[in-house]
């Protein structure tokens, strides 16, 4: 069909034909173990949320008798929330670590939030470009891996004994406040910086001081980026467990706490209080709670995920 | 000053120096026509005027050509400018060249006949140039086309005067005054010339093409 | 010249507002207070710490060279390496698991995935990343050992290094898929494009141009993933039980850093007990290797960012 | 669409471009393109910002293939082959058409290395060291690097990246190189030196270049096409079209159409 | 360094720049520049890339003074006033000497806001509308958004960014307007407009640009200062100096010094 | 091509078609000096070859403005070229006028004064387009200035011999003659001023400034 004339025989065959074959085989092999490392990474997932529903939802909807009296299905759940615990696996319910971890995200928020958006403006806006300010980020990346039983040993040290709020819900907030102000800062510091430089002269450019610009410009900007960045934070502060067993929050506290220094517990220390019971029906109430957490760290993922969706393409 | 208003001024500066010429035109071959002295030595001094506005259109356009990329269209006005500017510049010699003659001759008698056939060409000239830079202004290449025609009247004129000349030359009183004709005669035959060269301008400036009329 | 006198006026008329000083004074004190924090747990840590080794039952060689411990039994002993060693076991297990998985679904994300299953999996690893580590720790128990490894490694106890190591691994899977995902999403698009336009296929391009390039990023992750599952406490205390003893079974229980802090502060020792000191020793060793492994991440991760700046 | 006998081959066109439709899910960024492209000429496609220019390079060597929802209609065909024919390898494709990208991306290699991997995966393996330098000297890069082959080729400057993103391009050997805006990242002096790499390149290869600056479309290439965005009677959709496709020097003094001259006189609108 | 003084003010003149150098740490990015800026006229500062044409430009409104290490030696007068003097306050000069980025950087707010920020930051809060109104007039844009000036300015095309980065610049009255490569990230048609703008604005505004667009230069400038690199005799400093400052015209034609017809006629050695 | 390229080969050009018609000018003058009417056909017939390339130049000229944008010594000496190439085609128009002449008179009496004074004429113009051609070729002002002096020469002889033609008319037979040869010295005397102007591109191409010598 072509004129044999044409060099580097630019023929339909070369082009159509070519290594296709044996680049297709490598090719699809090759995607195929891709597949099959994501399948595994997400089944896992499935499988764990799966086994959890499975089990839990029987303790959350099962019909159970106390006395005569068959509850209404619906209000189970309801009831899990508020009831207090018990030595009856199907009796116990989650409220005083439900009232706990809303005690503890209270305190949480009101503490990281003026100083994590704080040092995060500061460090990312006013800061010298200095050896202090380099130091303070290195603290800071390491901060943010330091593992929470650390956390634990030091609200241990300075929150229960040291400044003697004894092992008390101010305690507890105040040891994951610490845990994840550097995550907190981390992340609002990236929101701050992907504030592009351009706003920021724009602004001084415009005769604005140093301040004016920051706090009417680059931090109003931000701001959809940092609350992300604390929805994320707290959300790793509600599954927290490991520094709040040395908070005490492990003994049996079946109350609900009503001043900052009363004990407390939280809903994952009560699941793995439940864990631990050897009782086979524990495992079922394990997962209620399980579910309640998993839930709450749903919408809070969500909410992050809406922001950042929301305001993402606005910058 | 936007690209636009340059090359506008550029124009306008053309047609007013157009405007310079024509006027000496007009007043060299009314000079010469009525052997009046001072209406050439106004003409003749019309001539400074007429190069200033010469040399202003050059350096603009140079200026106009240095800072601004021109293509298309605007190419080939700002071209046709220049070019026409030089026409126009020697068209201004030559009314400069009947003024000069009028006062060589205004006191000699002169051949009749081909005094009055100078004039004729002349008006002939001075039409040319007239509808010439007309044609450029109004980009029309049909009128463009109709005065460069014009120029072969020219041309027959000058021939047939030449022709004729050395029949008339009968009297030696008349020598003097003959000779400066002739030569007028020669350099209005030119003149037709460059009007002719500012219709092609205006073909070429229209069609892109260039093309000898 | 008044004219310019007056300009001058103008010129240096610098506006101060107090409010502004008070602000900056507060959100440099919150920066400083990193500085605070860190400062506190070394020292809380090592005060403690010195405290233990000062205990004539303790010395640094035991400390080293001991093969059991059990700071709370009537003989204490206090070998650390058996700790460290289950610690480093179940990591391993852990980054088996997670860094093959993690690494080859980032390049699937970003290499492979079209914009709409990129859209539904990067969230649900996010997810997974946010689970709370006792739900993994459940997960470990109820299900792993006994769906996966009992019925495999008959033999196997109910708690067991390799469930609460592949445990682990899962739950750092994310962590290393996301930050080898932003490594490999931070390498220009148009070196991807610039192989693809010499003729390179999609395969070759992804090991051979953007993984490479991506390097350092991968490796930070690997770092940090590590580190995490060092630092992991949850799960390796409910599923990777209490064994004291040095052993590299993967079938039987171990006993991690982690899990023995966790485990000698629920027996509520009493404060001042050497027992009670040892957990700030073993805090201090933990803290040591994270910051090791964190520094180090941080140092290979800033090293690839440098390159396309 | 026609069947590939259907049209001509030219012995002089590389490409023949016949009723080209690109859109990228409903919307048609560019349609109607017929063109016939010459064999060892630079032709220049220039238009408004959004014209589809990018767009229709793309799909000369298919890495339109790569973005989500663009679909070509028509055809491109390249010396006689269907380049969207079912059996046709993409990947082959661009091993014989070279793409050089507006800004330069040489990989996080050494310079020897950019232009060995484009040898490697097109299995041209023999005499690696004599390629590498003759694609270097091609790209008049060679004198200033020679001494440094090993060297990172992110420390090269902008200039010099992008004729070493030249280099490993030519160095496969392909028969055309696209050119998307190469020099719009490059200040003037490495703008004037890849303008004269590419007039050394287009005696052995045919050379198709995207640019909005009028001035280096008309001082470097031999053919031009002017496209433009054309607003549907609705207005509601905004379709690139070929408005004019000439040679350079005629586009620039007597273009045909009334819309070209509006454009590169700078009074578009 | 001369005392404020001895710097004679020329009453046509806005600034007068007297051996002027700038310096990042020990790199001396520009020296010895000596110039003075007329009043309402443009002057455009051309030069080839890293001869220092942003460094010297930003030392005009002490935007300097946000880089970390620049440093300024020399004086530059404004209207008489040292800009250097210790007791001047950058915010001050700023509020007089604005200034627009090469990449249009409006804040992510509406269009109005954005004028307004600027206004409210100068205490000009009376009147707002009409001066909103007035601003995005004279910028040549509020026929394009009067009935939107809710809209997000993100939202606007390249050009109307930069044109209302200009609005807001001349918003809050400034006397004099830098602009660094105002139009490098905008497409011809956009230039054109902001082009236009200039020619508008300089009736009122002093202005200084720089390009490296030499047309932009040539065809929009009154004044015109070329800057180059100069090597050092060991030819390990590399710093930028000025060669000409001149009218453009003359500059364009019959420039004094040969580098500068070099580099103007892009034969740049 | 580059720029560089471009601009020189339209220089090139340029001095062919000078080279073209200094050729067109020597065979004009000798032609009627030697009354050769082969050669003065020979003259006529090679103005097509020198509006041809006039006409080249014309074009390359807009080519090269439309393509690149020139600015300084790049901008003047293309300038300098399209206006030296409308002077070149007048001094062509200006041997051809030479070569049409000889064919009228060559066998007619003319008088001897006369035709001895146009071959002067004619050959000083020679020499002075010749040299204006080499200023404008060598940049070199002042051989530009110096030739633009010769003119004064030609002038002079243009003028007196306007006095003296009227004085040597006598004889009848020769006044075809002679006034076929002043229309030929008038004809040279604006072929003088021709190459003054080329001598005034000379002096603009190299100092950047308009002047009328
Ligand atoms: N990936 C894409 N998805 C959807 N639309 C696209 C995509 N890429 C480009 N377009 C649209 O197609 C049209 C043509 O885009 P293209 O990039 O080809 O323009 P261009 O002529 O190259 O413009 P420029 O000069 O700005 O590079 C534009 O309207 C653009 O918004
Ligand atoms: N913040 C900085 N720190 C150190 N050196 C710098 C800094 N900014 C610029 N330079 C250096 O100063 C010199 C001048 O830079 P400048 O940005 O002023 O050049 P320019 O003329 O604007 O170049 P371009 O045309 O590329 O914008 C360059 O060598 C540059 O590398
Ligand atoms: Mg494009
Ligand atoms: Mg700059
Ligand atoms: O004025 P001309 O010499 O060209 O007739």
């Amino acid at each position: 069909m072509l004129p044999e004339s044409i060099e580097k025989n630019m023929s339909s065959e070369t082009l159509i034909t070519g290594k296709k074959a044996e680049n297709a085989i490598k090719e699809s092999l090759f995607l195929f173990t891709l597949y099959i490392c994501v399948t595994i990474a997400i089944l896992t997932l499935m499988t764990l949320i799966y086994d959890v529903l499975s089990t839990g939802t029987t303790r959350l909807t099962s019909d159970y008798e106390v006395g005569l009296i068959t509850k209404i299905q619906i209000d189970n759940p309801i009831d899990f929330l508020t009831t207090l615990d018990s030595r009856y696996p199907d009796r116990a319910g989650i409220g005083p670590a439900f009232a706990g971890t809303v005690w503890l995200m209270i305190i949480v928020i009101t503490v990281t939030f003026p100083f994590g958006t704080g040092a995060a403006i500061y460090l990312q806006e006013f800061a010298p470009k200095n050896k202090i300010t380099r130091f303070i980020e290195l603290n800071l990346t390491n901060l943010a891996g330091v593992p929470s039983v650390i956390y634990g040993l030091l609200g241990l040290a300075v929150f229960v004994r040291l400044a003697g709020f004894g092992r008390s819900v101010l305690s507890g907030g105040l040891t994951l406040t610490l845990l994840i102000l550097p995550v907190v800062i981390v992340a609002s510091r990236e929101a701050l910086k992907a504030v592009p430089d351009t706003i920021r002269q724009g602004a001084l450019a415009l005769g604005a001081t140093k301040f004016q610009a920051v706090f009417r410009q680059v931090v109003p900007s931000a701001i959809p980026g940092m609350v992300t960045g604390m929805v994320l934070g707290l959300s790793r502060a509600i599954g927290e467990t490991a520094p709040l067993i040395f908070m005490g929050a492990l003994t049996y506290v079946n109350y609900f706490p009503d001043t900052p220094l009363s004990g407390f517990t939280a809903i994952p220390i009560q699941v793995y209080n439940w864990i631990g019971y050897p009782q086979a029906e524990w495992k079922e109430t394990a997962s209620a709670g399980i579910i309640l957490l998993l839930g709450l760290l749903l919408i809070m993922n969500s909410l992050a995920i809406f922001i950042r969706n929301r305001y993402e393409k606005d910058l | 000053m936007s690209l636009q208003e340059k090359i506008e001024n550029l124009e306008t500066d053309l047609h007013l120096m157009g405007r310079l010429v024509l006027d000496a035109l007009v007043d060299g071959v009314r000079a010469l026509e009525d052997k009046d002295v001072n209406r050439a030595i106004a003409t003749i001094e019309k001539d400074d005027e007429i190069d200033a506005a010469y040399l202003k259109i050059d350096q603009d356009w140079v200026e106009l050509m240095a800072t601004e990329q021109l293509v298309a269209t605007d190419l080939r006005l700002s071209t046709s400018i220049l070019q026409a500017s030089l026409h126009l510049e020697r068209l201004g010699d030559l009314a400069v060249y009947l003024g000069n003659t009028t006062q060589e001759i205004f006191d000699s008698p002169v051949p009749e006949t081909v005094h009055a056939t100078v004039v004729e060409m002349g008006d002939l000239v001075i039409d040319m140039a007239s509808s010439a830079m007309e044609s450029l202004k109004n980009r029309d290449k049909d009128l463009a086309l109709a005065t460069a025609e014009k120029d072969n009247q020219v041309n027959r004129l000058y021939n047939s005067m030449l022709e004729e000349a050395p029949k008339i030359a009968g009297n030696e009183d008349l020598f003097n005054g003959l000779f400066r004709l002739v030569t007028c005669i020669r350099t209005l035959e030119r003149g037709g010339d460059h009007a002719v060269d500012i219709c092609e301008l205006t073909h070429f400036l229209v069609t892109g093409k260039f093309e000898e009329f | 010249m008044d004219n310019v006198n007056n300009l001058r006026d103008q010129l240096t008329k610098t506006i101060t507002r107090p409010i502004e000083k008070i602000v900056k004074f507060f959100i440099t004190a919150s920066a400083f207070a990193a500085i605070l924090i860190s400062i506190s747990i070394i020292f809380t840590l090592l005060t403690e710490a010195i405290n233990f080794f000062q205990d004539p039952a303790v010395t640094f060689k035991g400390y080293f060279t001991a093969t059991r411990w059990t700071p709370t039994f009537q003989n204490p002993e206090y070998g650390v390496i058996v700790l460290i060693s289950s610690t480093l076991y179940i990591a391993v297990i852990a980054c088996l698991i997670s860094f093959p998985l993690g690494l080859f679904s980032a390049i699937y994300l970003s290499e492979f995935a079209t914009k709409r299953t990129r859209k539904v999996i990067k969230p649900v690893l996010e997810v997974l990343a946010g689970v709370p580590t006792v739900v993994f720790g459940y997960f470990a128990l109820n299900w792993i050992t006994p769906n996966i490894i009992q019925r495999f490694i008959p033999g196997t106890g109910v708690f067991n290094a390799l469930s609460a190591g592949i445990a682990v691994g899962i739950m750092i899977i994310p962590t290393v898929a996301s930050i080898s995902d932003d490594a490999l999403n931070a390498v220009p698009n148009s070196l991807r494009n610039g192989s693809l336009a010499l003729g390179a296929t999609r395969r070759i391009t992804s090991l051979k141009i953007m993984f490479p390039a991506a390097l350092s990023g991968i490796i930070a992750s690997f770092i940090l993933g590590f580190s995490r599952a060092i630092g992991e406490t949850m799960i390796v205390t409910i599923a990777g039980g209490q064994y004291p003893e040095l052993n590299l079974d993967p079938r039987s229980a171990m006993y991690t850093i982690t899990s023995s802090i966790v485990n000698v502060s629920l027996g509520d020792t009493p404060h001042g007990t050497t027992a009670y000191n040892a957990l700030f020793a073993l805090g201090i060793t933990l803290f040591i290797m994270t910051f090791i492994l964190n520094i180090g991440s941080d140092y290979v991760a800033r090293k690839y960012r440098k390159e396309y700046e | 669409m026609e069947t590939k006998e259907t049209v001509q081959v030219n012995s002089e066109s590389v490409f023949n471009v016949t009723d080209l439709s690109v859109s990228y899910g409903d919307f048609v960024a560019i349609k109607n393109v017929n063109m016939d492209i010459t064999k060892n000429k630079i032709t220049a496609f220039i238009g408004p910002s959004g014209c589809g220019k990018s767009t229709l390079i793309r799909s000369f060597n298919r890495m339109n293939d790569l973005i989500l929802g663009a679909k070509v209609n028509g055809t491109i065909t390249y010396q006689g082959v269907d380049l969207y024919d079912k059996m046709v390898d993409p990947v082959q494709v661009r091993r014989r058409i070279g793409m050089v990208f507006q800004k330069p991306n040489p990989f996080p290699k050494t310079i020897k290395e950019n232009i060995t991997f484009g040898l490697k995966v097109n299995n041209m393996t023999d005499n690696m060291d004599e390629r590498v330098e003759k694609a270097l000297t091609q790209a008049a890069l060679w004198d200033e690097v020679k001494d440094d082959l090993n060297k990172n080729a992110l420390e090269l400057s902008g200039g010099q990246q992008q004729r070493l993103c030249i280099a490993r391009t030519i160095a496969v050997e392909p028969d055309t190189i696209l050119m998307d805006e190469p020099c719009s990242a490059l200040d003037p002096v490495a703008t004037k030196k890849i303008e004269d790499l590419m007039q050394e390149l287009v005696k052995d290869f045919s050379i198709l270049i995207v640019t909005h600056n009028m001035q280096q479309a008309s001082r470097s290439s031999d053919y031009c096409a002017f496209f433009t965005t054309k607003t549907s009677d609705d207005g509601k959709r905004r379709t690139g079209e070929l408005v004019e496709f000439n040679e350079t020097s005629i586009m620039f003094t007597t273009p045909d159409q009334e819309l070209t001259e509006q454009y590169i006189s700078g009074r578009f609108g």
